[in-house]
């Protein structure tokens, strides 16, 4: 299992493609590898984005992920799980997050990436604030709180 | 007790605050933190956390904790 | 999109990377990529596996991929959807099978990629012959029929 | 008419067949093509295609039509 917080830009298809031979896992013991990617995408909410700055709670955001990381690997008996998520500033189609999960059977890699999935977009402790295109506007992403 | 207290994103913007020491007596609660770094009302989607774990605005603080106060989150 | 039979061995993850330069895709149109992807096993059913004889049914296969493919792009809005499956010789480790979704949120790419893959399981129409290790003993996987 | 049959895996080498082209008059079903390939009974989990087609062994069969006939698939 690793979990990584990457303040630079990571190519996802070889960090996978990498991971299996620095895992735990025997070579011919995983007949399923279930991965999810996240981009970043150059419009939102119909303005052109021109980039991301992304923060996080240095600390709690690796608690978070490790445990829920943990319940998944057991609740779905997984071989291995990767996880990694960006920081900093990221510029469109820049990889985001990558969550990947590997098992013997393809149930479990499906279930055990979405709920790590679906968990670090309702819980892990990141902020996006993006800058519009053309413009000095920036904006915090669905995170808009009011303090009065 | 000593404590610190952090504050994120948005929020950290809106009230000027990054991280703080603050020294503290008695029996005290994360809003009773809140009340001690601003007299703005904690808006009702606020997130709070001790030493890195989701807490509640009730929770009781202890010596040398770590205080989080946040807007809500949205990673992936 | 994109549906392929592969006689050869391919690399899912570098056939996923290249992907969208030689899409339709829009640069920063897509901000979620789900991928499967199944690999041999060398056991099955308490048996070493040597290696995997892939049959397929030239035509129905394409033919049931492609049109389950319209049918998933259009349910979910897919932006892109990739599908390559090995016939053939395979051994452990090699990869059989990529099914890649793009889409512009994580929910479309995930139902659409876990459609595919339910749908070609259920589907479409492949054959494998296991050969046992230290055997001359071969066997149909999941597709015994008795004839009498 | 003029068909073409196909069998595939097990089931091919259960009845020594991988593809015919057989003549046939009036009106022939499915059901009849195996008939005419085989006299053991079609097994229960037996699957049919015409044309790249799933279809049931109740189906007219018309001239140039490929027909097949297979174990249940195991993809992926």
């Amino acid at each position: 299992m690793h979990i990584q917080i990457c303040p630079e830009a990571f190519d996802p298809w070889s960090e996978i493609s990498d991971y299996p031979a620095r895992s735990k896992m025997k070579p011919g013991s995983y007949g399923a590898c279930s991965v999810f990617v996240g981009f970043m995408r150059d419009f939102n909410l119909g303005n052109k984005i021109q980039c991301l700055e992304l923060e996080h709670y240095h600390g709690m955001t690796e608690k978070l992920l490790t445990e829920h990381a943990e319940k998944v690997d057991q609740q779905y008996g997984l071989l291995e799980l990767l996880v990694l998520h960006r920081v900093g500033m990221i510029y469109p189609q820049d990889p985001i997050v990558l969550v990947a999960t590997w098992s013997a059977h393809r149930a479990e890699a499906f279930k055990g990436c979405h709920d790590m999935m679906e968990y670090l977009k309702a819980n892990a402790t990141f902020w996006k604030k993006e800058s519009l295109a053309n413009s000095q506007h920036q904006r915090w992403v669905d995170s808009q709180i009011v303090v009065t | 007790m000593n404590i610190t207290v952090k504050v994120f994103a948005s929020l950290r913007e809106d009230l000027g605050i990054d991280s703080a020491n603050i020294r503290l007596s008695g029996e005290v609660t994360t809003l009773d933190v809140w009340k001690e770094i601003t007299d703005k009302q904690p808006p009702s989607n606020l997130l709070c956390a001790i030493n890195h774990q989701y807490v509640g605005f009730d929770e009781t603080v202890r010596d040398g904790d770590e205080i989080a106060f946040f807007p809500p989150v949205n990673g992936g």
